[in-house]
Parts: structure tokens; C-alpha cells; sequence
């Protein structure tokens, strides 16, 4: 970089200071109450499935992230201010990506990793980088990758706790290491093994129309990040038709929740057009990669995870650029 | 005995307030590398502090004679040697050790606690403040080892020193051992590190 | 397994999986010291490339070729990092003199380079895994970028973060190392391409 | 010019002694070092070849690799062990792999050291016995299956599904090659005693 690019870059700089965060028109509580509501299909596909076991999961999970919240704000002597939402929406959020069966001790661990590490210690609401349900899941996949990794048939839970409950690979499990396909039809109704909150894309398409429709969710990221997904799966199907059809692709695993309520969140994305194509793309590029190449059978978290981390980066790329500014 | 209280602070600084790891930010990779087992970060430790102590007394005493521009050639010379035989002493004596914390041994040579001590301290002082000097700054890095060590253990394997601490009901928290666990514990502890500092400065100001 | 396709993998695993900052702590010092701007950072992240791949090149002639046929493994630290210092000594005189534009950029962080463990840690790495030449040379490459990724990432988020109101106890140190910590855990997501 | 001499003077003398220091050191640490590793590949060969007693050992060259080829006290062959390397989920596993004298059957396997898997989950392959036991004996005339895959050989860890294929693929990946080195190589050289 030479010392002109660099003023260059200086004055970027500045530029993006003037504006610093406000990246949404709308009242927090206003948005953060419109996506509760969205989620509220999910969440009862989820207790359907999963009985008591689901509802007392995302009890735990939401009154968890809300009570960590109203204690980490007044030991930081913050306003407290978890009657906006949004701790309720990160708490509801991880509870639908955890697995059925996952002891409440867990759940509750992960929570006040969510609010803690994942946003609190950036300065709160607004700041964070990375969505903090999604990396209190990959903190807990990480710390006990085996109970992360066990998944219920649906409809086999009856007690909490009890160990009658069946365990089933997940459909992308099952396709990758069993070269085992399942129906498409379960898939959309959601009668398959999963996290609580991925298993039906009916629930979760028709949460995400209400939230088209109130002009609460921006659709550039979800069309390119499944786009990209669909055209990438069928490329690959051609060649190789044991790796799942596109359409496999799409309902299968936590793409549809990830691309439609996580890589949305306004705070965790990037603020421009360009830059929410780019956001999705990438995405969805990361999703084949590690779904195909990677070890482990899905990949949607830790695309967002990492698309995240170079959002920043987006911004500065895609930010409209003062005069004569170098490519 | 006009001289002592200089040399105690000399040793002391390295302890708490000018802590290696904790305040000066030096020397992250082996404390991040090899501190999932209290022992590892206990063995990497002293063999900082065998390297430091005998790099000390070496350039302390050779450091009038050493020109100017070939000062950081002969440190570097001096660092390698001792790295080389702390590494091949290890690697002989105890195997499994050696094995376990792999380069980050050899890494010492490029420790910036190292260097940093002989520039900054024992090329300007004589023998024995250079003595406690690098002691000091050694046992400070080694404490900080330490607990890092345990912290990641104790939640890790759920023992500390290879103990079993917390019993067979516990779950180990798998993340401690790897690398996310480390810089997670690390930036946390160098948080608590400055709060109890800050609080012991307003102490001192009443 | 074809040659090609090791290199590729040698690429990836140095790169992302196994990325020297994220997995194996190397270079932690210039990744937390100049991660604050963008501008820096990818300067250093550049700077290091350069100097990795050049070193993955000297150090495996100097290993395989002298070393070992004459038995002198036992100089194998001195002369490292003794080559990795003149090594560096060298690029920065030459780019003062033939390439004043480059050194503009990157010269005030080479100095800062002779004591960043990536440099050696490559070095030693390199030998621990017994890499032919053409490994060596795209383990640097991809340790390089690895590492630029990382740092750009970095400066990325702290940019983002300078008016967040972070506590103040994590401001610095702290908060870079949580960040770390938090990307390492999002990278995971990389583990076994290699095995694929 | 004094200074010049001064500076030469004093790096001959520091590299003398630091020289002097390192050839010292080495003479003491290097016997012991080879010594653990032999120690190593000595245990790991014992552990996955039956009823072997270091009697006699013939070591076959082929690629710069050693192929080993142990005998009892009659002079009867045991078997032959290769130390493999592929790699795994995190970073590169080593195996040592034993082979029966027919060439066809396994006689047993070692995860060695370093294992880099990640601990609790790929980490079993090592901790978890039975993994490793459930191999003896398996033919391998034809490459291994490996659970998911029917009819399967062997069966793969629970939540360590890359690592266990990667183990049952280091080892067929090696077979042919140990086969080969073994043919290739026998009878050019004598067993020799071991001490």
C-alpha cells in the first residue's frame, strides 16, 4: 500500500466513523417482537416433535439468556434493558439450535455464553460480531462435541430425562456417512432427527414470509446464500450423485433457520447491498465446502460464524468509495 | 546494603506488576501453546527459567566486551545455545514431555521475554540485579503458566496436575484443551489481571 | 494420492485448519501489537508471507542439504534462526535499494519479523512433518496467508469495535485474545478437509 | 580496526563455546534420544505382532521406510510391521500396522503417538481399545470396509466417524505397499540377530 492509498483508506475511515451503527430504521423492541413471532411456528413444530423435552429446552434457554443479560448489565453498571427483546430473541434462537435431548444444564451454560462472551463483553446490543446464539453453539460443540452430536427420532421422547428416547443420524448425517437419503416430504413437514428448531422448513418458511412481509428482514442474503446452495448442489450432484440433490440440499440441516433468521441479523451483517450479496454468497459457498470436503456433516453454523468475522471487512470493501479511491 | 532494596525490586517487578505474560503481553505462544496441562505449563516454565537465568549470567558477564553491532547476533547465539540444550535435555530425559510440548520449546529462542530482558536489563547491569532480574521475570512467567494451566486442566480433564479434582461425574469441557479455550481463558484472566490491579492502585492513591 | 493433490492439501491444512495463528499460537505478538488498523495489518500479513515463503526455502535447503548429510542436526536452532536473521537483513536491504515502493510498505514491520516465532515456528514445523521442497515452499505460502487472513480479520473487528463500549479491564489484550479465541472456535468448521 | 578484531574475536569465541556446549550436549542427549524411539517402534511392533519376543528381526528397506520382519527363537517368521502415516481429522495419525506371514490378515494394529485428534471425540480411536482390537485377524486381501459402508469389516466410533475411516484407510492405502517391499525385499537380506 502506498502512502496515497493509505490516506485514502484514512479517509474510508472516517467516513464509516460518521455513521457509527445505526443500522436499522426500526425500534429495536419493534423488530425484536416481530422476529419472536416469526419463530413462534418453529417453536411449536419443535414441541410437536419433541414434546415437554422441547418446551422446557426453550424455557431454560430464553429465561437463561434474559436473566444473565439483566445481571451482566447491572454489574457493568449498564441501563438494563432486557425488556427490548433481544435477549429473548438470542435465547429462543439457540434453544431451536440445540439438539432434543440436551440436559438443561447445557442449555444454560450456553446461554450465559451467548450473552457473556457473545455480546455483552463487546458493549452490548449493536456491537457484537459474531450472533451470539450461533457461537454459544459452537462453543458447546466444541466443549461436548459428543452430546452436541446426539440426535432424537422424533416422537420417541415421552419423559424427561428418560432413556427410552431413540437416537437417529441426522438426514446430512445419514447421506454423508451412509449414503442414506430421506425423503424429501419428512424433510419439509420436519419428521426427521435435527435440532429442535431445523427439522420442519414449513414452520420456518411461513415465520420468515411474516417477517418479509412487515419489512423486517432484508432478503438479499437469504436469496443468494440458498441461491448459491441450489445452483452449487445441483452442479455437484451431476457429477457425483451420491452428495444429495439440490432440493436435499436446501431442506436438509440447518440452512433454511441459518439463512433465514441467523445470517439476517442486521447487527452481524453487513450494512450495504453489495455487501449482503457478498454475505450470502460466501455463505453458501462455505456451506458446500465443509457439507462436501469438511469432516463434519453440515456446515451452516460455522459459515455464518465465519462470515461474521469478515463482515467488518465487507463493510469496508463495499462502503461507497470518495473520489479517485484505488480499486 | 544500600543495594539490596533495588535488587529485591528487581526480583519482585517480574512477580505482579511488570508480570510477563499478564502485563507486558510477552511470550503468548508457548503460554497459549502448551498450558492445557498444568505440567506442560509448569515444565515450560523452568526451562524459560534455565534459559533466561543462564543467558542473564553469559551476557552479563560478557556484555563490556561484545561490540555494539554484533550485540544482538551474540544474543541470539547465546539464546540458541542454552534453547538447544534445555530442548535436547528434555527430549533425552523425559520423552513424553518433550514430545507433548513439540516445538514450542525451541520456540523459546524467539521468546520475546528473552531477548527483551537481555536488551532492556542485563546488557546494561552487572551480574547480580541481571540475576535477579531474569528470576524474577522467570517466575513471574511461570506462575502465570501455572495457573493458566490449571484453570484449563480443571475444566478440561477435570483434574489438576494429572489429580483428579472434580470426580467422574463431571463432563470435561472438551473446548479447554483446544485452542479456542485458550485464548478465551487467556483474555479473561489478563481482564481480572487489570481489575485487581486498577483496584490496587486506588488503594494506593487513598 | 497424487502430488498435486498433497500440495493442495499441505495448502489448506497450513492455511485454514491448522492456520498458524489460530492453531498453533505462532505469531501471536504482531497478530495482537498490529491488528488495531487495517492498513497495518495487512501490511504485516504481507510482510510475513514474503518472508515465510522465503524462509521455508533457505531453511529446507540449509536442513536437508547441509545439515543432515553432514550430521550437524544438533545446530539445527543456531542456524535457523541465525538464517532467518540475516534472511531478513537481506530482503530489507535489497527492497531499500531495488524496490522503494515495497519497502515503503512493508519495511518499518520486517525488523519486527526476526523475532516473530511464526517465521521459526515454520521452520521447525516444516522438519516435523518431513515436507519435500515444493511442500515446503506452499506450506510457507499458505502459512503466510493463513496468517494475513487472520491479522486482516482481526483488524477488521477492532476497527468495527473502536467505539464499542467494551469493559474497560478487556480493552487491548483482553478483548483480541477473546476475538482469537472466538474465530479459532468459528474455524473449526474447517477440520478434516484434510482428511477428505 | 581494533574494533574489527575485537568483533571477530569475540564471535570465534562465542561460537567455540556455544559449539563446544552443543557437541557436548548431543554426545549425551542423542544415544538416549534414539534410544526412546527405538524403544517406541520396538514396543509398538510387540504390541501388534502375537507372541513376539525380539528373537530375530530382519528390517526390509523399500523407499527409505523400514518394513520389519520379526522371527521367534526357531527361526520361524511372525510377522511383519509397518510404520503408517496418513492423514487424519486434525493433523497426520500414525499406525503401526502388523501383518501375518501369509501376508493376508492382519495381526493387529497401534495408533502411535503424537496423536493430534481432537480429545473426547476423534482422541477414541486411541483411548477407546476395542477400536483398535476389533482390527486382529481381519483379511486384507481386499481393501477394509468400515461401518457406514456394507457389509462392514469394522465399526467405526461414535462421533468419530472421520477418524476411524481415516485409520481404515491409512491402512488399506499401505498394504499393497508393505506387500510389495516385503516381496521385493525377501531373501536379500539374512535375518540378523538381534542384541
Amino acid at each position: 500500500m502506498t502512502a496515497e492509498t493509505e490516506e485514502l483508506a484514512e479517509q474510508r475511515l472516517l467516513e464509516i466513523r460518521t455513521s457509527p451503527h445505526i443500522r436499522s430504521p426500526l425500534a429495536t423492541p419493534q423488530v425484536m417482537r416481530g422476529v419472536l413471532i416469526a419463530l413462534i411456528p418453529a417453536s411449536a413444530a419443535s414441541i410437536y416433535f419433541f414434546r415437554i423435552q422441547a418446551l422446557l429446552l426453550i424455557l431454560t434457554s430464553v429465561v437463561a439468556c434474559m436473566g444473565v443479560e439483566a445481571l451482566c448489565q447491572f454489574l457493568l453498571k449498564r441501563p438494563i434493558s432486557v425488556g427490548d427483546g433481544s435477549a429473548a430473541v438470542t435465547g429462543l434462537l439457540l434453544a431451536l439450535v440445540l439438539p432434543p435431548g440436551l440436559p438443561l444444564y447445557y442449555v444454560a451454560l450456553g446461554a450465559a455464553f451467548a450473552i457473556i462472551i457473545g455480546k455483552q463483553i463487546f458493549g452490548g446490543l449493536g456491537y457484537n460480531i459474531f450472533n451470539p446464539a450461533l457461537i454459544a453453539r459452537a462453543f458447546l460443540m466444541a466443549a461436548f462435541p459428543g452430546r452436541l452430536t446426539t440426535w432424537l427420532e422424533p416422537f420417541t421422547l415421552k419423559v424427561v430425562g428418560s432413556v427410552d428416547a431413540i437416537t437417529k443420524a441426522t438426514p446430512l448425517a445419514l447421506m454423508k456417512f451412509y449414503s442414506e437419503p430421506t425423503p424429501l416430504k419428512n424433510l419439509f413437514f420436519g419428521n426427521v432427527a435435527g435440532s429442535l428448531g431445523e427439522t420442519c422448513a414449513l414452520a420456518l418458511i411461513i415465520g420468515a414470509a411474516f417477517l418479509l412481509i412487515k419489512g423486517y428482514m432484508d432478503w438479499r442474503i437469504p436469496l443468494s446464500y440458498l441461491g448459491i446452495v441450489f445452483i452449487l448442489s445441483a452442479l455437484i450432484w451431476k457429477f457425483a450423485p451420491g452428495s444429495g440433490s439440490p432440493l436435499f440440499h436446501l431442506l436438509s440441516g440447518g440452512l433454511l433457520l441459518g439463512a433465514l433468521f441467523m445470517a439476517t441479523d442486521p447487527v452481524t451483517s453487513p450494512v450495504t447491498k453489495t455487501g449482503r450479496w457478498l454475505f450470502g454468497i460466501g455463505a453458501g459457498l462455505l456451506v458446500i465446502i465443509i457439507r462436501n470436503w469438511g469432516g463434519l456433516p453440515e456446515g451452516v453454523m460455522y459459515s455464518i460464524l465465519l462470515m461474521n468475522a469478515v463482515t467488518p471487512l465487507i463493510n469496508r470493501l463495499t462502503k461507497p468509495k470518495p473520489f479517485g479511491a484505488a480499486k | 546494603m544500600k543495594r539490596n532494596p533495588g535488587i529485591i525490586v528487581d526480583f519482585t517487578k517480574g512477580l505482579w506488576q511488570d508480570n510477563p505474560v499478564f502485563r507486558q503481553l510477552l511470550g503468548m505462544c508457548p503460554t497459549l501453546a502448551v498450558t492445557g496441562k498444568a505440567l506442560q505449563g509448569l515444565t515450560m516454565g523452568l526451562a524459560v527459567t534455565f534459559v533466561l537465568v543462564s543467558t542473564g549470567i553469559v551476557i552479563s558477564l560478557i556484555r563490556k566486551i561484545v561490540p555494539r553491532q554484533v550485540r544482538i547476533a551474540t544474543f541470539t547465539v547465546t539464546i540458541a545455545t542454552f534453547v538447544t540444550l534445555a530442548d535436547r535435555f528434555l527430549a533425552a530425559r523425559f520423552p513424553a514431555m518433550s514430545a507433548a510440548l513439540g516445538p514450542y520449546v525451541p520456540l523459546i529462542v524467539v521468546n520475546c521475554i528473552i531477548l527483551g530482558r537481555q536488551e532492556a536489563f542485563t546488557s546494561k547491569n552487572p551480574l547480580l540485579p541481571s540475576l535477579f532480574d531474569a528470576f524474577g521475570m522467570s517466575v513471574g512467567f511461570t506462575w502465570a503458566l501455572v495457573v493458566l494451566g490449571c484453570i484449563r486442566e480443571l475444566l478440561a480433564y477435570g483434574s489438576i496436575f494429572g489429580q483428579s479434582v472434580l470426580g467422574t461425574s463431571f463432563e470435561p469441557w472438551v473446548v479447554m484443551a483446544l485452542p479456542p479455550g485458550a485464548f478465551i481463558t487467556l483474555g479473561l484472566l489478563i481482564g481480572l489481571m487489570n481489575v485487581i490491579q486498577k483496584k490496587k492502585e486506588a488503594r494506593g492513591k487513598e | 494420492m497424487g502430488e498435486i493433490q498433497k500440495l493442495v492439501l499441505v495448502f489448506i491444512g497450513a492455511a485454514l485448519v491448522n492456520n498458524f495463528v489460530l492453531t498453533y499460537f505462532l505469531g501471536i505478538c504482531p497478530f495482537i501489537g498490529v491488528s488495531r488498523r487495517l492498513g497495518d495489518a495487512l501490511g504485516m500479513g504481507l510482510a510475513v508471507t514474503f518472508v515465510m515463503t522465503l524462509t521455508a526455502t533457505v531453511t529446507w535447503a540449509i536442513y536437508y542439504l547441509i545439515l543432515i548429510p553432514l550430521h550437524l542436526e544438533f545446530l539445527e536452532y543456531v542456524a535457523f534462526i541465525l538464517v532467518i536473521a540475516s534472511l531478513v537483513q537481506i530482503v530489507e536491504m535489497f527492497l531499500r535499494r531495488s524496490v522503494p515502493g515495497l519497502y515503503r510498505a512493508l519495511g518499518i514491520y520486517l525488523p519486527l519479523i526476526t523475532t516473530n516465532c511464526a517465521i521459526l515456528g515454520l521452520a521447525l514445523f516444516m522438519v516435523l512433518k518431513n515436507y519435500t521442497f515444493p511442500q515446503a515452499i506452499v506450506f510457507g505460502i499458505g502459512g503466510g496467508l493463513g496468517f494475513t487472513l487472520a491479522i486482516l480479520i482481526m483488524a477488521g473487528i477492532r476497527e468495527e469495535l473502536e467505539y464499542a463500549d467494551v469493559p474497560e479491564a478487556l480493552r487491548g489484550a483482553g478483548i483480541t485474545l477473546i476475538i482469537a479465541g472466538l474465530l479459532a472456535l468459528a474455524f473449526m468448521g474447517f477440520s478434516g478437509i484434510i482428511g477428505g | 580496526m581494533k574494533n574489527n578484531l575485537q568483533m571477530i574475536a569475540v564471535l570465534t569465541l562465542l561460537g567455540v563455546a556455544s559449539g563446544g556446549g552443543l557437541v557436548f550436549m548431543a554426545r549425551y542427549a542423542e544415544p538416549l534420544i534414539a534410544q526412546h524411539q527405538e524403544e517406541s517402534i520396538k514396543e509398538a511392533v510387540r504390541q501388534v505382532l502375537p507372541a513376539f519376543d525380539l528373537a530375530r528381526e530382519k528390517i526390509i528397506k523399500a523407499d527409505g521406510q523400514k518394513v520389519y520382519a520379526e522371527y521367534d527363537d526357531q527361526g520361524n517368521l511372525v510377522g511383519y510391521a509397518f510404520k503408517a502415516e496418513g492423514p487424519g481429522f486434525q493433523d497426520k495419525i500414525f499406525i503401526m500396522i502388523g501383518l501375518a506371514p501369509d501376508l493376508e490378515h492382519l495381526a493387529g494394529i497401534k495408533i502411535m503417538d503424537p496423536l493430534k485428534e481432537t480429545p473426547g471425540l476423534g482422541e477414541k480411536i486411541k483411548s477407546e481399545a476395542w477400536f483398535q482390537e476389533q482390527f486382529r485377524g481381519k483379511d486384507v486381501s481386499r481393501p477394509l470396509k468400515i461401518k457406514p459402508e456394507r457389509p462392514a469389516d469394522v465399526d467405526a466410533i461414535t462421533g468419530a466417524t472421520i477418524s476411524s475411516q481415516a485409520v481404515t484407510r491409512i491402512i488399506n492405502g499401505n498394504i499393497p505397499f508393505i506387500k510389495e517391499a516385503v516381496k521385493r525385499g525377501s531373501g536379500s537380506e539374512a535375518p540378523e540377530q538381534s542384541p
